[in-house]
């Protein structure tokens, strides 16, 4: 039996039996068997003996189950690991930072408390998957939607918590959360917001309570347990429909991507949209990088062969939700603004009233219609799983050339094939930023792995040197990310050192999370 | 010379001696005179004893500065009160909590850093007021709106920080904050969100950075002084329609909230705007007189119906491409179009940029993202010969029901303790929920303002027993608004206290804000 | 690097103006919001657990796989095989292959397991 | 019943006031400091005592009856008038602390306001 870093077996067996005590014997998982089924399918150090390994899980029901193990936990200092669902596959999915940690299983607190039509908001615990919220939504026939991520099978409490992203106007989920119940180290409850009055009744309408708004201190953090949340729904849009924006030269990339930001922090274009450039994945087909490598084709090259080919240098599918009326204004507009741009074409897309019942044959992207399902798997099938290296960089055409440059050129000095990794254009998860998602494939192949991990640390250190940070990543590369949040010698780590010890002094929750580690643990810190 | 609570004339000589070192004699106030300048001019418990007045106050330029003044302070522990312009009007002005604390004045760090016309932001010191940075944008014919609250002469920082809001699409303050800069309380210099990042590009255009996102923190907080924000701006809109629903049945405001609403939870209205009731809280009228006292709907609704006063009047502004917010407001008459009686009444519209002539027929130009303080006339006209006034401010769910539950409960203490004021203006700041503005008339009669502050906290009781709390309060009453959000025995507050304690141990910021105290001063509070 | 190329390809797909792969193989979810009332024990956890995975349509990135994996030699639809065995079944929920994950039993009870092995054996010949 | 410890206090302070006032009020204003006067009353004063629409200062002086309610139209305003009225505020209008209008600018003020009074 593993046992949790510096918990001697007779403390680890004692803390288990009253685990068993506090929330019943079936529900304390001890066997191998039963404890590899919280390791990470998606482990970049699979099979390798730094992969973070669970020594024990333990799955409460309610927050007084929960306030148990944690007494428990502190009187035999036993690292505990929060998951809700268990989900975050190319961030870690269910295993620990640090390896022999106890998962602490939420999934068994799957109530959905509330589901509001006339506000438009839900309270969920962190069991909940969005399919489960999607499927209770249906069954009660209620008109409003969830923004799932792909895949849908994770959880909107722990997705919001670590600042995930849909694809309809509620994309940032953290922004949608409001109102959220925590349990401290210390066992005690707190609400946030308008939860922290007794029977309030706008605990899921107003975030910010009175007094320090602390919400955030519990995202991506190890602060403490989030048993309820908040989340902010949408009301069921009269209609919806997209349509393409093309523009055919390399430096359209300028004013397209200055029209969209215009457009985008107007809310005249809502939603996530994806930066295509049709003529680079033409060349990509081909079996050449997305990147910009050194040597590479020239931009006039590159305008001919889209011009030869006769595709579009750039493009964008831009997807509009709301009364019809309003949603073919915005399209109108979208096109007039656009059409500034010498040689830019435009394409009308689908349209749909709702309710609507889909044709399983439709084309259309689910989560935009906030449908939650796992379509996205079928984009990494053939490999073990995959990584997400997530940089942050502004929405500007500028900024686009020059990461297209700068890690083309990181690639070729690693001389590694940038379509090692699948790159994809940027995305507007987040309003005024763009998100880069590269996929780093984890194969069954150690030697493989610890390439990609080398790669990964590589582009992490290059995009901090040109101001680009993460905005999530892999619980094995937290402390690498966390590190180049450095501003004034870790001041910002500091403070949540300084918060941690402060509200978890035995450095029970999480340890490790996003960089930040207990007092006894901190020499770890690489 | 006023001392410090607890501070010996020695230690206090003995700081200001080294705050003079350090900023220069003219900028460390002692004199009565200057002091008498940072008082409450609202001040509701004015020239009573209790009145907070400071003992002295210092005014830095530069951050350094005021690292500089915190470090001073901590070595004596002086009690420091940060004000950013002073113009927290209604909610305090520039007197402190705790009498005899030092005020940290920042009106002379008033510089405007950054104003990005693509990404739409600004990045401002807390001196800069809403004037300022208008200027500086007009000066510059930059395309952006900033989004003022009346008055316009507070500051960006503070407004934000305090939660406040404007009228325009970007009314959450709070909401439309990207990155800070933050002396803590050790003097420690520590920038928030992508800031962590020394070479950061997208400070002012993704909020959340890596790990715990603290921000929220800061906000009606005493953990840290505020040195630098980014504040997110509005693009410039193309126009501008607006236009009034009127319904003419009490009961009428259910359906009509229901549609409100819709409206904004879907994105549709993305404004503040203010819910009304002429005929029950309108102009004095001989005949209505009696029947609003006695509550005669029936009656009411009648004479209503007679005179054209409506029970219930709702504008609505719509920002954005003319052919959208025609369609917006159109779809909007659909939305309410089934309330049997129910009328319309188009509104102003404009197109963007204004001509001087155009402007100048404008009364209130705060809707159109231009600061003044127009408001002080209607507030002059409102209060009378009042000296200023107090606003008690609910949050309340975004519902017909609550709202009639308010208003009466609201008309009817008001009646009963004839506490001046008596218009209730709902604005919908925030998405999902209503605030009513209360404002209660404060003068130079100490029996007057004695009345006023029973009034006030009877309101706050009222309030709390039906699971309403306040989003912000005046200074005076901070202690009793922390003493209604006691979920769990004060849990969050005692949670803050924890913050406050590890990050302030010698609790020499602003004690006493919202509640929360240091360690040292919360015996005597309790 | 096979793996990689088929990696890419899919990826491309989406960054491909028109129907891009996002799309081609978007599913719905909608058949397995069946509330499953008088459905047995086996099927509604399996359309709860598995189908969106490995249901009928487009978008099922399980039964895409299996149907690359046979070609058609056994159904790709897990629920229309004969040949499946409990401790197959099991092994596979338990323990995952390549993109699928394994699940625990905080997410499907040996119960359900049982269940679901019940409901997808319920044709094999005895 | 008022506080008369503190009454006392600001009746003190008051004459202390006009007191230091008096001095600066009759130093002979140049062209420079008129010049001033007038770009610190736009930034200070203008947003309440301006001319147009929705000028509380405006609006509450015509309330009043005074005439002309521009402060700018004004030949009989004093130096110890309108530095009293900045630093101690009337009614709704709140004084102006000294990192807002230092003492200079509140001269410059004071020169500009009274540019057209009688000799």
């Amino acid at each position: 039996m593993r046992t949790p870093p510096g918990v001697s077996a007779s403390d680890f067996s004692a803390a288990l039996a009253q685990f068993e005590k506090a929330v019943g014997k079936q529900w304390v998982f001890t066997r191998d068997e039963d404890v590899d089924l919280y390791r990470d399918s998606y482990s970049p150090y699979w099979h390798e003996p730094e992969e973070r390994v669970v020594s024990a899980a333990v799955a409460p029901e309610s927050v007084e189950q929960i306030q148990a193990v944690l007494r428990i936990a502190n009187s035999y200092k036993i690292p505990l690991w929060t998951i809700s669902t268990g989900r975050n596959l190319a961030y870690g999915g269910s295993a620990p930072v640090l390896s022999g940690s106890v998962v602490l299983d939420l999934k068994r607190m799957n109530k959905i408390i509330e589901v509001n039509e006339k506000n438009h908001y839900a309270l969920v615990e962190p069991g909940v998957s969005y399919f489960d919220l999607y499927r209770y939504i249906q069954d009660h026939k209620l008109r409003v939607w969830i923004d799932p991520p792909d895949p849908g099978w994770g959880s909107p409490v722990g997705n919001s918590l670590e600042r995930g992203g849909g694809r309809t106007p509620m994309r940032d989920h953290f922004a949608a959360v409001c109102g959220i119940e925590v349990v401290l180290a210390n066992g005690e409850v707190i609400r946030t917001g308008m939860g922290a009055l007794p029977n309030s009744k706008t605990w899921q309408q107003y975030k910010y309570g009175f007094g320090p708004y602390v919400d955030g201190m519990f995202s991506q953090s190890n602060f403490g347990v989030v048993t309820k949340m908040g989340i902010w729904l949408m009301p069921e849009p009269e209609a919806y429909r997209d349509g393409r924006v093309m523009v055919p030269k390399h430096d359209d990339l300028v004013p397209f991507v200055e029209t969209l930001a215009y457009l985008m922090n107007s809310e005249i274009v809502r939603g996530t949209m994806l930066l295509e450039s049709p003529v680079l994945s033409y060349r990509a087909s081909k079996g050449e990088g997305i990147l910009d490598k050194p040597g590479g084709p020239s931009v006039g090259e590159l305008d001919k062969l889209a011009q030869d080919k006769n595709l579009p240098y750039w493009g964008a599918e831009l997807r509009f939700w709301g009364p019809q009326n309003v949603i073919d204004a915005q399209w109108e507009y979208t096109q007039e603004k656009f059409s500034a741009i010498p040689g830019a074409t435009f394409k009308e897309g689908r349209s749909y009233k709702f309710p609507v019942q889909l044709q399983e044959n439709d084309t259309v992207t689910r989560v935009a219609l906030g449908i939650p399902n796992l379509s996205v798997f079928g984009l990494i099938s053939g490999t073990q799983g995959h990584m997400d290296f997530s940089p942050i960089i502004p929405m500007t055409g500028e900024a686009v050339f020059e990461v297209l440059k700068v890690f083309g050129a990181a690639y070729a000095e690693m001389g590694v094939e940038p379509k090692n990794q699948f790159f994809v254009l940027p995305w507007a998860f987040f309003p005024r930023a763009f998100v880069l998602l590269f996929g780093f494939p984890i194969e069954p192949d150690v030697e493989k792995n610890k390439r990609t991990r080398e790669v990964f640390q590589k582009l992490v250190r290059v995009a901090a040197e040109h101001g680009w940070g993460e905005y999530r990543t892999h619980t094995t590369m937290m402390d690498t990310v966390a590190n180049v949040y450095s501003y004034n010698n870790h001041a910002l780590l500091r403070v949540h050192e300084t918060i941690k010890d402060a509200v978890d002094p035995q450095g029970i929750l999480s340890p490790g999370k996003s960089g930040i580690w207990p007092k006894h643990l901190r020499t770890k810190k690489a | 010379m006023n001392l410090p609570p607890g501070i010996s004339e020695k230690d206090f000589s003995a700081a200001i001696e080294e705050w003079q070192d350090a900023l220069g004699k003219d900028w460390v106030l002692t004199a009565d005179a200057d002091v008498a300048l940072y008082r409450d001019a609202y001040s509701p418990v004015w020239n009573e004893p209790e009145e907070p007045i400071p003992s002295a106050a210092v005014a830095p330029d530069g951050v350094e500065q005021v690292q500089a003044v915190v470090r001073i302070a901590n070595r004596y522990k002086v009690p420091l009160w940060t004000i950013s312009t002073g113009k927290n009007l209604g909610y305090g002005g520039s007197a402190p909590l705790l009498g005899g604390s030092v005020i940290l004045d920042l009106k002379r760090m008033d510089r405007v850093l950054e104003v990005n016309e693509k990404n739409h932001y600004a990045l401002v010191e807390p001196g800069v007021s809403y004037f300022d940075l208008y200027r500086y944008i007009q000066e510059r014919k930059l395309k952006v709106w900033i989004d003022p609250p009346d008055p316009g002469w507070g500051s960006p920082i503070g407004n934000s920080l305090e939660r406040g809001g404007g009228y325009t699409p970007m009314h959450d303050h709070y909401d439309a904050v990207c990155g800070m800069e933050v002396v803590l309380p050790n003097g420690e210099l520590m920038r928030t969100g992508m800031g962590a990042l020394p070479a950061a590009k997208t400070w002012q255009q993704y909020k959340y950075g890596f790990g715990p996102y603290v921000q929220g923190m800061f906000s009606q907080s005493s953990l840290g002084i505020v040195t630098k924000m980014g504040v997110w701006l509005l693009p410039e809109p193309e126009a501008y329609v607006a236009g009034t629903v009127m319904c003419w049945k009490r009961d009428d405001l259910i359906p009509m909230m229901e549609a409100f609403a819709n409206l904004v939870n879907s994105g549709t209205l993305r404004t503040t705007t203010t819910i009304a009731s002429p005929l029950w809280f309108g102009l004095p009228d001989k005949e209505l007189d009696p029947l609003r006292v006695s509550g005669a709907v029936k009656e009411m609704e009648e004479y209503g119906a007679r005179k054209k006063i409506p029970y219930w009047t709702i504008p609505l502004p719509f920002y954005g491409p003319a052919k959208v917010v025609a369609a917006q407001w159109e779809h909007a008459k659909q939305k309410f179009s089934s309330i049997p009686g129910v009328t319309f009444e188009d509104g102003p519209s404009y197109r963007f940029p204004l001509s001087a002539q155009d402007l100048a027929k404008i009364r209130d130009t705060v809707p159109l993202g231009i600061p003044s303080l127009q408001i002080f006339s209607v507030i002059s006209i409102l209060g009378q010969q009042s000296e200023g006034h107090l606003g008690f401010s609910p949050i309340i769910p975004m519902t017909g029901e609550a709202l009639l539950e308010a208003l009466t409960l609201f008309d009817q203490v008001h009646r009963e303790l004839g506490s001046g004021g008596g218009a209730f203006p709902v604005l919908s700041s925030f998405p999902r929920s209503l605030v009513i503005i209360y404002l209660l008339p404060v003068t130079r009669d100490v029996e007057k303002n004695r009345r006023t502050r029973e009034v006030y906290r009877r309101l706050i009781k009222e309030a709390a027993a039906r699971g309403w709390g306040e989003y912000r309060t005046h200074t005076t009453f901070m202690n009793d608004i922390s003493d209604t959000y006691s979920f769990n025995d004060h849990a969050l507050r005692r949670f803050h206290e924890t913050v406050k304690d590890a990050l302030d141990p010698n609790g020499i910021l602003s004690p006493g804000k919202c509640g929360i105290w240091p360690r040292r001063m919360r015996k005597a509070q309790a | 690097m096979k793996m990689a190329g088929a990696f890419l390809i899919a990826l491309l797909a989406i960054v491909a103006p028109g129907a891009g792969a996002q799309e081609r193989i978007a599913s719905s979810w909608t058949t397995a919001t069946v509330s499953g009332q008088g459905q047995p024990h086996g099927y509604v956890e399996y359309q709860k657990f598995c189908s969106a995975c490995h249901g009928e349509g487009v978008g099922r990135p399980g039964t895409l796989a299996l149907q690359a994996k046979y070609k058609g030699a056994v159904p790709a639809l897990l629920d229309k095989r004969t040949d499946l065995t409990a401790p197959l079944i099991k092994m596979y929920v338990r323990n995952g292959i390549t993109v699928m994950p394994s699940f625990r039993k905080t997410e499907i009870s040996d119960a359900d397991l049982d269940a679901i092995c019940a409901y997808l054996t319920r044709n094999n010949k005895p | 019943m008022r506080n008369v410890k503190r009454r006392s206090a600001k009746a003190l302070l008051l004459s202390a006031m006009l007191l230091a006032l008096a001095g600066t009020a009759f130093a002979a204003p140049d062209e420079a400091q008129i010049e001033r006067g007038h770009k610190v009353y736009d930034k200070w004063c203008f947003p309440c005592h301006g001319t147009g629409l929705g000028k509380p200062g405006t609006d509450s002086l015509k309330a009043r009856g005074v005439n002309p309610a521009v402060l700018e139209e004004r030949t009989d305003l004093s130096a110890a008038v309108i530095k009293l009225s900045v630093r101690h505020g009337v009614l709704f209008m709140p004084m102006f602390r000294k990192t807002e209008v230092s003492d200079a600018d509140l001269d410059a003020i004071t020169a500009y306001l009274m540019r057209n009074n009688k000799k």
